[in-house]
């Protein structure tokens, strides 16, 4: 069967086009398809729509090189090693970007209601917050509320008809055009098998129109499909794949590498100017390809990070 | 829970780690969030509340990492688990009800308990824009119990927050905006709130009928004045029960050798 | 730690009160609890209330005793080994149990409202059927309705206020008090690691308020634990545990038994009458515990239905 | 499509499982119900749709099973499958517009498609309860195309069904209950309906603008007239294009030496 989905790096970040919405797999800063967010950075996207279950790296790195327009979200930063989104921070201030804030649950739902095919959620969470202040609802004010990809509504508050179970927030659905993952395996024909903790990377996948998973490793479909029931997204709902060694780094990949937290702690300290985010991706994204920047990253630096596969990270001591 | 540690064999990060284990109780369902939280709930796992059942947000379920993770997506907390799955389990199970207690930080709180980790200033023209909610509006909105865990400043402990991100006790009815109990707001759907708040100063209550904090122990070396010079708002002190009580030198091992012996969350004190 | 949640069939069948609302794991014709079935006729419980996804001998040997008062779900049959359920069928005729017909969609996404703690679902299934008329709405005729257990209305027709995604279908949570499933394998903390299709066991454990899993064996937590990632129902979800090899029996298990489908079609061919049903009942169900049926049953028919732990069923031929 | 098997190689059930995997065009997304739906879908995946993805409704994407299936929720559904999970995803799946056809049967159907497999008589006291809908009105309103496979009797191909359990091209509004062509009342969900009635008599389309049935083709051996009098509805026979294709040779060896070896669902014709 002539069903092979390879692509190249280059064409997967070819596939999201200047105003496109995006998601990705992983959570903070593990499992971002950061080889594919550089290579969207060094062909100058502009006018993205990030709509992400939680931010992280790739957020930082997007929106630090002015591909972004709006983000959606409910977080951003390197975790411990940089204590939040210091690119989105000053792009905030400057107004040089939309961010819709939703929290982490609705966020969530949001794109489980995609996956579902139903166009909103309902959900009980954040209520009285200022999350859901009418006054806040930045889409729109600024006039995006289009009712295409973008609800005509931030959120409607209703009750329960059924059972008088409280109030209830409806959530329009998270509608992506694409959504780019990072994973362990995948089959040719598009078989994902994710090992450790599955984060959203299931309801992104369904929820986007196109579907693109960059993997350490392409294995054969036939080993996959001997444990059917161990395998994470199904063949037909991904559309392109890439097999990318390291594809996550700087961010960590479940029995396969760490984070490399003195990578992120050095981009955390330069994001905190325009000037040290711009310095930081002549150095470490233009004028590179995947395998230059793992040769310029070095071999002790990986295998520093390298996953001892009993414990599937890699041991402090 | 005798056997306390002298003043100079703990620190300030020891005494709230241990402030925070104190707040679970056996066979609870516990929601962690990644730092100071993390060691606080493997502490009372290790100690007074063995069958507490740990839930990391990114997706495991009754954890039991042998290795301290670094964050709630680290690949450490799959380890010993029942269940290794994503964010979908996590929050239905939350919103369904499992949960006993959360534990969550700030950078602003009010005197209902109201937490801001979104902005400071103007949202809409934020002078400093944080990293946003995360999970906390959702923990606290789905537990029965939510413990704080604070750097006790004046600027922090505020009459208003900026931007409240996660619901205290009070908290405003949209689309109108009214001030109500959370109680009144969220019918049914009520499971509790915000039921301590663990600061860098002192140990806080809250009064779940008018949904006012109030203090309830101060640190060793704080004082009651100190501490409620500390608050923008006018702060309960008619409660209080006393000092803190100090950590136990088999907390503080298990904190120093057995937990966090890289000293990624809590810091040893240096010894003279 | 002192957390083993281990009972009998026996216990398990205690549980379900008299007017309870139950469902089970599984689908049609495999892995249905039946001896745990078989033991609530044998305490002769009244007045349940069964809300499935979908239907099977389970249903039907339940209906049959009598155990039943009200009966929601979606289909009921013993796939080709009985083309409908005979006893449902005659006592709908006389009016001896309440049926509420959804559809099989609806079943499943009310089972994964109430697993996810929503009220009601949003759905787009079966618009312009006889299932959303409102004039067959047998609870509310029944008036059954309380806004309990039993939602008070069985639909809210509604539009989507946020993409004109067209008419939305609003229908209320499944809340049960008791969901019994029958697996491969239960720790002894509750852990549960099923095989093969899932159906709908997670929502179903997960929406029911007591959750009792009955399985082939019950296996170490320390075994289950050391893949995480391939377990299916998590420790605290769990309430209580039955090891009871061939619990399933009629129905298949998936790596274990095959359907006995010589069973299935004597046993539909005798629902036909109430006579015929009960005549059956006294054969196998009453004056036997679950080791006496399978004394009965012999040993020559058992092995006859192994499944092959390499293809996890068992082969014609 | 040349080497026809001769009419006494082949049996109705032969007919109607090559002409229901006909229906299959390769790549497709397909939903299959238990019984000759199944072997027709893994007929098309032997011969002329290689590629096609199959869901098994109970949870398996994209299966291949090497031994039948006796039923969606099999054991031997698993082998070979991209994915074994649950009805969760299967439905989520559908609902999320993936699912190019789908395959259906029932008791009852009228003019516009509308079928009915739940209760023959007044629902409320129903002469004969059935088994119910099953997925049936699902997989009709979710997929782009459904092939209904039917027993052509005329108590069959009815005015009026007892009750709809799956939507045809003129359905039923509710609350109110008034007749509207399908496309009008999905509105944006609208992706298709029913597009092929496989009867024993003939093969049927469907106007998809008016929403009437007609007849397409009779089967070897069956009149336009004979079909005409099977039908309680006034058939449309203008647009019949003659005799239904036979099986070929390749197909009858498929179905009888490779898939359904064991007659579960296509018994083999006895040879004289």
């Amino acid at each position: 069967m002539s069903t092979d989905k390879r692509i190249t790096l280059q064409q997967a970040a070819e596939i999201v086009k200047n105003g496109s919405s995006l998601t990705f797999s992983g959570f903070t800063i593990w499992r971002r398809p950061v080889a594919v967010v550089y290579e969207l950075i060094r062909q100058q996207k502009r006018g993205l729509h990030l709509i992400e279950v939680n931010g992280g790296p790739q957020t930082e790195f997007l929106v630090g090189a002015g591909c972004v327009d709006i983000w959606e979200s409910c977080w951003v930063g390197h975790e411990l090693y940089g204590k939040y989104g210091a690119n989105l921070s000053r792009k905030v201030g400057k107004k040089e970007i939309l961010v819709e804030d939703y929290s982490h649950a609705e966020m969530l739902f949001r794109f489980t209601a995609a996956a579902m095919g139903a166009p909103y959620a309902v959900t009980q969470t954040s209520l009285g917050t200022d999350i859901h202040n009418p006054e806040y609802d930045v889409l729109g004010r600024a006039g995006k509320r289009d009712g295409k990809r973008i609800g005509k509504q931030k959120y409607v508050y209703t009750d329960d008809p059924f059972f008088d179970a409280g109030p209830q927030v409806l959530i329009p659905a998270a509608k992506v055009d694409v959504a780019i993952l990072c994973v362990q395996q995948v089959g040719e024909e598009g078989t994902v098998r994710i090992s450790g903790q599955l984060y959203s990377d299931t309801e992104v996948a369904r929820a986007a129109d196109i579907t693109i998973v960059v993997a350490e490793e392409i294995v054969p479909e036939s080993y996959l499909r001997r444990d059917a029931d161990h395998n994470t997204i199904s063949s037909f709902e991904v559309d392109y794949i890439v097999e990318c060694p390291f594809g996550a780094h700087p961010t960590g990949m479940f029995g396969k590498y760490d984070v490399d937290g003195a990578f992120l702690k050095d981009f955390f300290t330069n994001t905190r100017t325009q000037e040290g985010f711009d310095a930081f991706a002549k150095e470490w994204i233009f004028g590179l390809d995947h395998i230059g920047y793992l040769e310029k990253l070095g071999w002790s630096r990986m295998l520093n990070l390298r996953a001892n596969t009993a414990l599937n990270y890699k041991p402090r001591r | 829970m005798s056997n306390y540690a002298s003043p100079e064999e703990y620190g300030l990060a020891d005494l709230l780690c241990c402030a925070a284990s104190r707040q679970v109780r056996d066979n609870e369902i516990v929601f962690a969030g990644t730092g100071l939280p993390m060691v606080a709930i493997m502490l009372a796992q290790k100690t007074h509340a063995p069958n507490l059942k740990l839930i990391f947000e990114a997706g495991t379920l009754d954890g039991r990492p042998p290795e301290l993770p670094t964050s709630v997506g680290d690949a450490r907390c799959e380890t010993g688990a029942s269940r290794s799955t994503g964010l979908f389990d996590t929050f239905s199970i939350a919103q369904r009800g499992y949960v006993d207690l959360g534990y969550l930080g700030g950078a602003e709180i009010d005197q209902y308990g109201n937490v801001n980790t979104t902005c400071i200033g103007n949202y809409l023209e934020p002078d400093l824009r944080l990293t946003g909610s995360g999970g906390n509006p959702d923990i606290n909105s789905f537990a029965r119990r939510t413990v704080f865990i604070m750097v006790h400043e004046k600027r922090r402990f505020v009459e208003h927050v900026s931007y409240i991100t996660s619901p205290g006790w009070r908290v405003r009815k949209w689309p109108g905006g009214e001030w109500v109990h959370r109680r009144e707001l969220y019918g049914a759907a009520f499971r509790g709130g915000p039921s301590a708040v663990i600061s860098t100063a002192g140990v806080f209550g809250f009064d779940q009928e008018d949904g006012h904090m109030y203090l309830e122990t101060y640190h060793p070396g704080k004082t009651v004045d100190e501490i409620r010079d500390l608050c923008q708002f006018d702060l309960d002190v008619s409660r209080v029960k006393g000092e803190t009580e100090p950590p136990t030198k088999e907390e503080l091992y298990f904190i120093h050798d057995v937990l966090d012996p890289d000293e990624i969350f809590i810091p040893k004190v240096k010894k003279a």
